[in-house]
């Protein structure tokens, strides 16, 4: 087993061991923390197969920028002591059933017999900003356009949604 | 690493997103299972990038871009994940402000 | 394909519109106007050719399908400016934000019936998608709003990483996210692929509220501020059925001889939650949530037949269920009571709209003389032609019993109208004498559709 | 012959003014028009039997009444002699009644009176149509057309209930007849193509099975039995007196339930061939005959004594069909036609006089207050009882002779119901006309009816006595019989398949007379030293009771076939209609209901378990698509 | 273009009727149109026609290949002359009565009218399925609102399970459009389409059913007696005399020619269905207080005969059950003006506390009686001639078919005379007060009565109307 292997396994356990915290942790703001360190073993996971820039993209949208933005809304809100009781076991229990269950059966069904491709780490340099770039802007450019009508609405979503009293 | 490991990593931890969601009642942490869940096919689609590029240069070496595309897509994930989170936490503090809450359930007169 | 820009820009016209003016009717105004220069635009296109050019193959590709789809979207969309406008003035203060939203929300309609790439079909759902969560959410001062919202969001994003997990799936098995390429008949089938469209196929079904993903349906759109439910349930519903059809156009041989018995059996379960649950509401309003998911199961026989029949009953169906879920909406809006009691003696109180309305409903319950009728017939003979009819006759029969169903709700909003008296006298619906012609002129035009659906359906085809 | 048609028109147009103008028309010209149009009638009949003396016979298409595919069946009349004799019959007797019926109804209101009139010329013509039909279906016209005139008549007073259930029973028991006829033409144009009696008859013997005739000729004995009031369906005979007494005489004893034998003689072709249909015949003529005798033993009520009579000498008819003597029946309904028509309006000048007073326990005496009423009625009696030589003699003679021929047991049981006749009719004259009067003489006199009402009875007294000359049988004159060469031409044809009985000797014959005729004159004058005083009480016992409350056959008829029927009626009803079917058409609509009721609870509100719910709907597609077979 | 007369007069008066607002005006435009369309049918049968009958036909929807296209054959002439003729008696009828919305009433009736024509008309399949809605959603609102008692319920039930049984019948069309040789709605294609026997098995009852729910046949027929009895009696006129023609009008025209083999097969089961049906509604009528359901139950009787009759397939029977659509249609509208008068007049619709009243109204007497005796078939009335032949075919079919029903005839004596006896014989209740006709119902009845024993007494005119069974239905005729 190779270093990047070590590295695969390290980094899948932290990312299932960490969001399995992320869904057990009572307090939110453990949650939150949780829900870091697997958004960095992910982009950990990124670099090993050799897509920098979405590896430093992850960090800084969704570690630092969205996740920051959680943290500040759950702590505004006070909502770090645990707050939530379950009151219906039932639906804890068939929901995780339910959850269980759906993993099982996607395993299964994608578990093929289809030859196993390695992935090797470091392959190849798709991952690198210039040549993300440069499809971006030219064969991408219509979406990415279009997505700015997205950022538009959001905006204006927070505009009517966030505005207090009206 | 074979593929199917990369596919059953995502697909566990995409699953263990629902599950949050399913079992979860702060709304909160509902919205972060659901961010897993994105996190989990982001994780997918880029090694299902590398898989692509690798078979594609086996059979056209010049193709040297191929799979960039789900990165690309990766990235407008990413950009749409930025603009719900604020479109959702807008709704979220709208609703806390409202009842000073933000249980899932504790607002339940819509049903039946 | 043009749509998309002009909405964008019309939207942030209205952004900025909004600064501008002060009072909220100019807002409407404004905001008809432009509508009416979209449905102008498109109806250039759609007779001469695009105004813009925008080279993005594998992006965006117009068809003439897209196009009679966005005509009627927009004529119904200014149908429902012109019918609701006073209505989304009296939901907050933000009125220029909403119709910049909406305008938002037919750039996405414009992606959904013109996307060639699933990237572009993701972007337009989310288009479409959160302005939806913010309308909904408009109403602030209300609970319900809040609520609906609330379980509109969440749910959508649940379903978006559902998408997105089908997405990448699909990837996986094709190494493309062109629609093309998928579908490819006779290509090599990988599980991924397959399990990648389920999933892509259950997000669809969400978006159009098909069972049993449909649960968001009633609650959002009883919580959604009256004039916006209407928007959601006709425009945009038909729109995502646009873009499931087009996701689905040629990959349903994909999953073999199997496809049909996942839409048979999605179908089944929309028509008989949807019909059944209907029949004991009391709320006009809960109940034409519930019809949505009913008409949504007929609309689903265009995915399950994917044939000729099947687009042209869907261009039926998007005429017939707007044009008579907005009237019945903007009525709606303008009552106190939505319950069925609220209709009460309404024949006598307005006459002309109760006929409007009284058309309206058969329509929906699908009674020939109406659009309705050859919208649902459309839908029948599709699968019939598809050569289902025998394998799957128990779907069409059930189809039709749930048909029936149906005529028991929508007919109890008539019988409320002409065949009760209210409790106490009440006076004429504050509504301008130009709000019931265009409510009649619409159920004139619902009668005239079922006399010659032809005059709509041409269209598709010179 | 050209005539014809107009005899059946002529009460029509008498129906149709008096109906039409019964509000405008006076009582004196209502009778006028009532009776004037049968007069008329009986003149054309006469003419028309004048020319089938001379052996004219024809048949009159009118007009195309029913066309359809191959079959056709013209409106058509058919005159033969057996037709005008009826025709006579009908007329003659009809106009007499008619005539008598002024009088008798003089006391209700204008527009009743004509409507009564109108019922009754409307009775006369569809009596008519009956006989001059010719084919099945234009006498089934008739067939049923004096059914619904009996039901009419019956229910004449329609402010009584029970007279309005009478004239249902009756109505209904033809229609259960007429059923049978019915059937019988179905049966009879699937077999002969047509329903023409011509064309019927011309095509017998030929190749037909003797089930299919035996089985047309049953049914239309079926029919026979309705109308004629043969068991099992006699019961409504007996109250179909709820109506005027001159209706009773002239539809229920003269006429309409003569239909029956008519309708026998004339398919006499069909039932020659069929000799078990005429062996049932036979029987349940007798049956019958014999079965009313006993019943009308014991009557109280003059009427229903007279009514039960009908229905016994009906029997006789039908026996003397069943044993081929279709001339001898023919010869008695004419002669019945006479007396019982006497004896009918004999007795509606008593009820007359006695004020509308119907039981015999209450009369007594009444000669000395109306000797027209009593000299006629007692002709009347004598001839029903067969003494020579009046004409009950006559015809019930030669039917008796026939029977023995046959079957000597079908004469000593037919003797025995002559002797039962001579019995009940002496007593009902005895209890009238003899001894002391038992009623209340201070409030009611008896008083004789007026002429109008008189002299038809001397009239048909008349005829009762000579009537029977026309069938002096050839034991005492050779040649005698007119009536039967007359009709000849109808019966020749059947003769011949005719089961052939060895003819009983002259002497047989002689002494079977003098047997007979002593016997009925000893009876005559046991009776009528008995019930001149009286003697009777109005509570039986034993056997009595029995009779006077006729075998309990209408009971048993209640609790057998009416009350079932009605509580079958009720059952399906109740239960199968509204627990049944409907309830489970309206559960449909309840079952939709109650599933939206529980099918709701799955919105529960719940975000999580909404998304439950598309888990596992997710859950279950993949299972679906990957790992079932479809 | 006759043809589209038939229909376009109603529909044209109809739609203008909701405009006109005086009451004596609408029901005087009303007649003026049913008379009208009664001249338009009565000139139509003096033009000469085809070996089929007359026809018309123009494109209508081009690319389903559906015609509005018109066909008056024998079948079809006896009912849009039925259908004329009764709405002209009808609106005479009612002119007295009075409406709230008179204006509305009489349009409804009169498009109703027109969907009647239609249905009768029609020859191309889809066209027909248009019709049979168009006629049955006005009377749904005519039904709704000017209905007696709990008319909003019973109306539902009765437009539900109608509509069900159309829905039914719409997949049968659609599925029998895409087997037609040419892809088209006409009637001339639908008989052509080639089922497997499967296939017609199926779709036989897709037909059937809606047809019978329409007609009604046992056991489909719960909705009626309710119908008739809360529908208001214009209404009631229309939905007994006409509109259940229409269920037996389509078996003749869509479903034996259409399915030969089937109707071939089944017709002994449906004949036998339908001979249940008629001893069962009999012998339920007899238990009937209530006059209206009394009716009902009694013409359940009657189209159940008729029922039994199409599927004998012989000419006795065919003729004998078209001439019969007609006469049933007349005898029972003469029914419900009697029951009109007495019921507008007292209230009451029980016969249990009715009685005497041909005291009071001796004229509705007489004339209830006659038309009672047509309802039970007396010979010289119209309905003998009918069911003489319907039952003669019946028996060429089967002996015990006509042996069985023929009991009907008794028991439709027994309950028929039994309302005669209770509404207007024995003593008079004096708290009922029934004063005779007035002269717009008289003169319906006269022409009632009139039809009735012209039709008695002469019928070839109408036999010849409806002519033979083989021009209707060739294909079911060959072996």
């Amino acid at each position: 087993m190779d270093k990047s292997q070590l590295m695969f396994w390290f980094l899948s356990a932290l990312a299932v061991f960490s969001s399995l915290m992320v869904i057990t942790r009572k307090n939110p703001v453990y949650s939150v923390l949780f829900l870091i360190i697997t958004f960095f073993a992910i982009s950990g996971h990124y670099v090993l197969m050799n897509a920098q820039f979405l590896a430093i993209v992850n960090i800084i949208v969704y570690a630092g920028a969205i996740m920051v933005l959680f943290l500040f809304v759950l702590m505004l809100m006070n909502l770090n002591k645990e707050s939530e009781q379950q009151k219906n076991k039932y639906l804890l229990w068939s929901g995780a059933i339910a959850g269980g269950m759906l993993m099982v059966i996607m395993i299964a069904a994608l578990n093929t017999t289809e030859p196993a491709v390695v992935n090797q780490p470091g392959a190849g340099d798709i991952g690198l900003i210039k040549n993300l770039g440069t499809k971006l802007f030219t064969e991408y450019v219509v979406p990415f356009e279009i997505s700015s009508i997205l950022f538009l609405s959001a905006m204006v979503g927070a505009v009517v949604l966030g505005k207090k009293g009206d | 690493m074979p593929i199917t490991y990369y596919i059953f990593l995502a697909v566990i931890i995409f699953c263990i997103g629902v599950t949050g969601v399913l079992t979860r009642r702060n709304s909160i942490i509902v919205f972060m299972c659901i961010e897993l869940m994105l996190n989990a096919v982001n994780l997918l689609l880029v090694a299902f990038s590398k898989l692509h590029h690798q078979r594609m240069l086996v059979l056209d070496a010049a193709n040297v871009t191929a799979g960039t595309e789900s990165q690309l897509f990766v990235f407008f994930i990413m950009v749409v994940a930025a603009a719900e989170v604020s479109v959702g936490l807008a709704i979220i503090v709208m609703m806390y402000r409202a009842v000073h809450s933000v249980d899932i359930n504790f607002l339940n007169r819509l049903k039946n | 394909m043009n749509l998309i820009i002009f909405a964008g820009i019309m939207g942030v016209v209205m952004m900025f519109g909004g600064l501008l003016m002060k009072q909220k009717h100019q807002a409407t105004l404004l905001a008809t106007v432009l509508v009416l220069l979209l449905l102008a635009g498109n109806t250039w296109e759609m007779l001469h050719g695009p105004i813009f050019s925008i080279q993005a193959p594998h992006m965006l590709a117009t068809s003439r399908f897209g196009l009679l789809i966005n005509e009627i979207l927009l004529a119904a969309g200014l149908l429902y400016l012109l019918v609701s406008g006073r209505d989304i003035e009296k939901v907050g203060n933000y009125v220029a934000e909403y119709y910049a939203l909406i305008f938002f929300i037919f750039a996405g309609i414009g992606i959904s019936t013109a996307y060639t790439n699933l990237l572009m079909l993701f972007l337009g759902i989310e288009i479409i998608s959160i302005p939806l969560y913010i309308l909904t959410g408009a109403d602030k001062r209300n609970l319900k709003s809040i609520e609906a919202a609330l379980k509109y969001f969440l749910m959508g994003s649940f379903s978006t990483g559902i998408m997105l997990m089908g997405i990448a799936l699909i990837y996986g098995g094709t190494g493309s996210f062109l629609l093309e390429k998928f579908s490819l008949q006779g290509a090599p089938i990988s599980y991924n692929l397959v399990a990648g469209l389920l999933l892509i196929l259950v997000a669809m079904a969400f978006k159009v509220s098909a069972a049993p993903f449909h649960f968001w349906t009633p609650d959002v759109y009883d919580g959604a501020p009256t004039v916006f439910t209407s928007f959601m349930a006709t425009i945009v519903k038909v729109a995502g059925f646009i873009a499931f059809i087009r996701l689905f156009e040629g990959a349903s041989g994909i999953i073999a001889g199997k496809w049909q018995w996942v839409i048979a059996i999605i179908i089944s379960l929309t028509l008989l939650i949807g019909n059944i649950t209907a029949v004991f509401q009391q709320s006009v309003k809960r109940m034409l949530a519930y019809s949505s998911i009913a008409q949504a199961g007929f609309m689903m026989f265009a995915l399950f037949s994917m044939n000729n029949w099947g687009r042209e009953g869907i261009v039926l169906y998007a005429a017939a269920y707007c044009l008579a879920t907005i009237g019945i909406f903007a009525v709606l809006t303008k009552m106190d009571d939505y319950t069925y009691q609220g209709f009460n003696g309404f024949a006598r109180r307005e006459p002309m709209l109760a006929v409007a309305l009284a058309v309206m409903v058969l329509s929906l319950a699908g009674i020939p003389l109406t659009v309705g009728f050859f919208s649902k017939y459309y839908m029948v003979a599709s699968a019939v032609a598809a050569g289902f009819g025998g394998k799957f006759l128990w779907l069409l029969v059930l189809a039709m019993l749930c048909a029936a169903v149906s005529v028991y709700y929508y007919f109890r909003v008539i019988q409320a109208m002409y065949f009760k008296e209210a409790e106490q006298p009440q006076s004429a619906l504050p509504v301008s004498a130009g709000f019931r012609y265009l409510v009649a002129g619409a159920a004139l035009v619902v009668v005239l559709l079922g006399i010659l659906p032809q005059w709509l359906l041409q269209f598709l085809y010179f | 012959m050209k005539f014809a048609p107009y005899i059946p028109l002529l009460p029509l147009a008498g129906f149709l003014i008096n109906g039409l103008l019964r509000n405008k028309l006076s009582k004196g010209l209502v009778g006028i028009i009532g009776s004037g149009a049968i007069l008329a009638a009986f003149v054309l009949s006469v003419l028309v039997f004048n020319q089938t003396l001379q052996g004219e016979t024809a048949v009159l298409q009118l007009f195309e009444f029913i066309k359809v595919g191959s079959l056709t069946i013209p409106f058509e009349f058919q005159i033969d002699q057996l037709t005008s004799l009826f025709l006579l019959i009908i007329t003659g007797v009809g106009f007499l009644i008619h005539v008598y019926s002024t009088a008798y109804m003089h006391e209700e209101s204008d527009s009743h009176f004509a409507r009564y009139f109108a019922y009754l010329n409307l009775f006369v013509f569809s009596m008519l149509l009956l006989v001059m039909g010719g084919n099945y279906v234009i006498m089934f016209i008739g067939w049923e057309g004096v059914g619904l005139c009996s039901y009419l008549l019956i229910g004449y007073w329609f402010k009584n209930t029970e007279y309005n259930n009478a004239a249902k029973k009756a109505f209904v028991m033809n229609r259960i007849g007429d059923l049978g006829f019915l059937i019988a033409v179905f049966w009879i144009i699937s077999t002969f193509g047509s329903t023409s009696f011509s064309a019927v008859f011309g095509q017998l013997p030929g190749q037909f099975s003797t089930a299919a005739i035996t089985g047309i000729t049953l049914c239309l004995f079926v029919g026979a039995m309705g109308k004629s009031a043969q068991i099992p369906l006699y019961t409504w005979l007996p109250d179909a007196m709820a109506g005027p007494t001159p209706v009773s005489a002239l539809i229920h004893a003269a006429t309409m339930v003569t239909a029956g034998i008519y309708m026998i003689a004339r398919s006499n072709m069909l039932y020659v061939l069929a000799p078990a249909s005429m062996h049932v015949i036979a029987i349940v003529g007798l049956a019958t005959a014999l079965l009313a005798a006993t019943i009308a033993l014991k009557q109280n009520d003059i009427k229903k004594v007279l009514a039960y009579s009908t229905v016994s000498q009906l029997g006789y008819m039908f026996l003397g069909l069943g044993v081929g003597a279709f001339t001898g029946a023919v010869f008695h309904v004419m002669t019945h036609a006479f007396f019982k028509a006497l004896l009918f309006l004999g007795a509606g000048s008593v009820i007359h006089g006695m004020h509308h007073q119907q039981n015999m326990l209450h009369y007594g005496g009444l000669k000395k207050w109306m000797p027209v009423t009593h000299l006629t009625m007692l002709i009347g009696c004598i001839a029903i009882a067969g003494i020579p030589p009046f004409s009950g003699f006559f015809s019930k003679d030669e039917i008796l002779i026939h029977a023995f021929a046959a079957n000597p047991v079908y004469y000593v049981l037919g003797m025995g119901g002559a002797l039962m006749t001579a019995f009940y009719m002496f007593r009902l004259y005895a209890l009238t006309f003899l001894g002391e009067h038992r009623g209340d003489l201070h409030h009611h006199t008896p008083h004789e009816s007026p002429k109008a009402m008189t002299i038809p009875l001397v009239v048909l007294a008349v005829l009762s006595i000579v009537g029977g000359l026309v069938g002096i049988p050839e034991l005492f004159m050779n040649n005698g019989h007119r009536l039967e060469s007359f009709l000849t031409p109808v019966f020749e044809n059947s003769k011949q398949y005719l089961e052939q009985h060895a003819h009983p000797s002259h002497s047989t014959e002689w002494m079977l007379l003098a047997v007979s005729v002593s016997l009925i004159v000893l009876v005559i004058l046991f009776t009528v030293r008995t019930f001149a005083k009286g003697k009777e009480s109005e509570e039986a016992t034993g056997l009595g009771k029995l009779l006077q409350n006729k075998w309990y056959v209408d009971e048993l008829y209640d609790g057998l076939i009416v009350k079932p029927l009605l509580a079958l009626g009720t059952v399906l009803n109740n239960v199968i209609e509204r627990s049944g079917i409907d309830r489970l058409v309206n559960g449909v609509g309840r079952a939709v209901q109650y599933s939206s009721r529980q099918l709701r609870l799955l919105q529960s509100g719940n975000v999580g378990s909404y998304i439950l719910m598309m888990v596992l709907g997710i859950v279950g597609l993949i299972l679906l698509v990957f790992y079932t077979r479809l | 273009m006759i043809l589209s007369s038939f229909i376009l007069i109603p529909l044209i008066a109809g739609l203008l009727a909701f405009f006109i607002k005086q009451d004596q005006l609408v029901k005087g435009w009303s007649l003026l149109a049913a008379l009208a369309t009664l001249a338009a049918v009565l000139y139509s049968f003096t033009m000469p026609a085809a070996a089929e009958g007359l026809s018309y036909s123009r494109i209508w929807l081009g690319s389903l290949n559906s015609h509005f296209s018109l066909l008056l054959d024998g079948p079809a002439r006896v009912t849009t002359l039925l259908t004329a003729v009764s709405f002209v008696i009808i609106f005479i009828a009612i002119f007295k009565n009075s409406y709230a919305d008179a204006s509305q009433y009489f349009g409804l009736m009169l498009l109703s009218m027109a969907g009647l024509m239609g249905v009768f008309l029609a020859s191309d399949a889809l066209l027909f399925y248009f019709f049979w809605e168009l006629a049955l959603i006005p009377v749904y609102f005519l039904c709704s609102k000017w209905g007696g008692e709990r008319r909003v319920p019973v109306t539902f039930k009765f437009f539900i399970y109608t509509f069900v049984g159309s829905v039914i019948m719409l997949i049968g069309i659609i599925y029998l459009y895409s087997k037609t040789p040419d892809q088209s709605f006409s009637w001339a294609s639908f008989k052509q389409a080639a089922l497997t026997a499967k296939e017609q098995a199926f779709f036989f009852w897709f037909f059937f059913v809606a047809f019978a729910i329409k007609m009604p046949v046992f056991p489909f027929h719960t909705w009626q007696p309710d119908a008739y009895e809360t529908a208001p009696v214009g209404t009631t006129m229309v939905l007994s005399g006409v509109m259940v023609k229409m269920g037996l009008f389509a078996v003749l025209r869509w479903l034996l020619p259409v399915f030969p083999q089937m109707s071939d097969k089944m017709g002994g089961f449906i004949i036998v269905l339908a001979i249940i049906g008629i001893l069962y509604a009999s012998l339920i009528a007899i238990r009937q207080d209530n006059i209206k359901r009394l009716i009902a139950y009694s013409s359940i009787a009657h189209i159940g005969l008729m029922a039994a009759s199409l599927f004998v397939k012989n000419d006795m029977a065919y003729q004998g059950a078209l001439i019969q659509f007609f006469n049933h249609g007349i005898n029972i509208i003469g029914l419900w003006i009697v029951v009109d008068i007495i019921e507008r007049q007292t209230g009451i619709s029980k016969m249990s506390e009715l009685g005497g009243l041909a005291q009071q109204a001796p004229r509705l007497a007489i004339m209830l009686v006659v038309v009672a005796l047509a309802n039970i078939a007396l010979p010289l009335t119209n309905a003998f001639i009918g069911e003489f032949l319907m039952f003669s075919g019946l028996y060429q079919q089967n002996v015990w078919y006509a042996v069985v029903a023929g009991i009907a005839i008794i028991l439709a004596a027994v309950y028929t005379l039994g309302m005669i006896q209770k509404v207007f014989f024995g003593q008079r209740n004096e708290a009922v007060q029934v004063a005779d006709l007035q002269t717009a119902q008289w003169l319906a009845l006269a022409i009632i009565i009139v039809l009735i024993i012209a039709a008695g007494v002469y019928p070839k005119p109408l036999l010849e109307l409806g002519g033979s069974l083989v021009k209707t239905i060739p294909l079911a005729v060959a072996p």
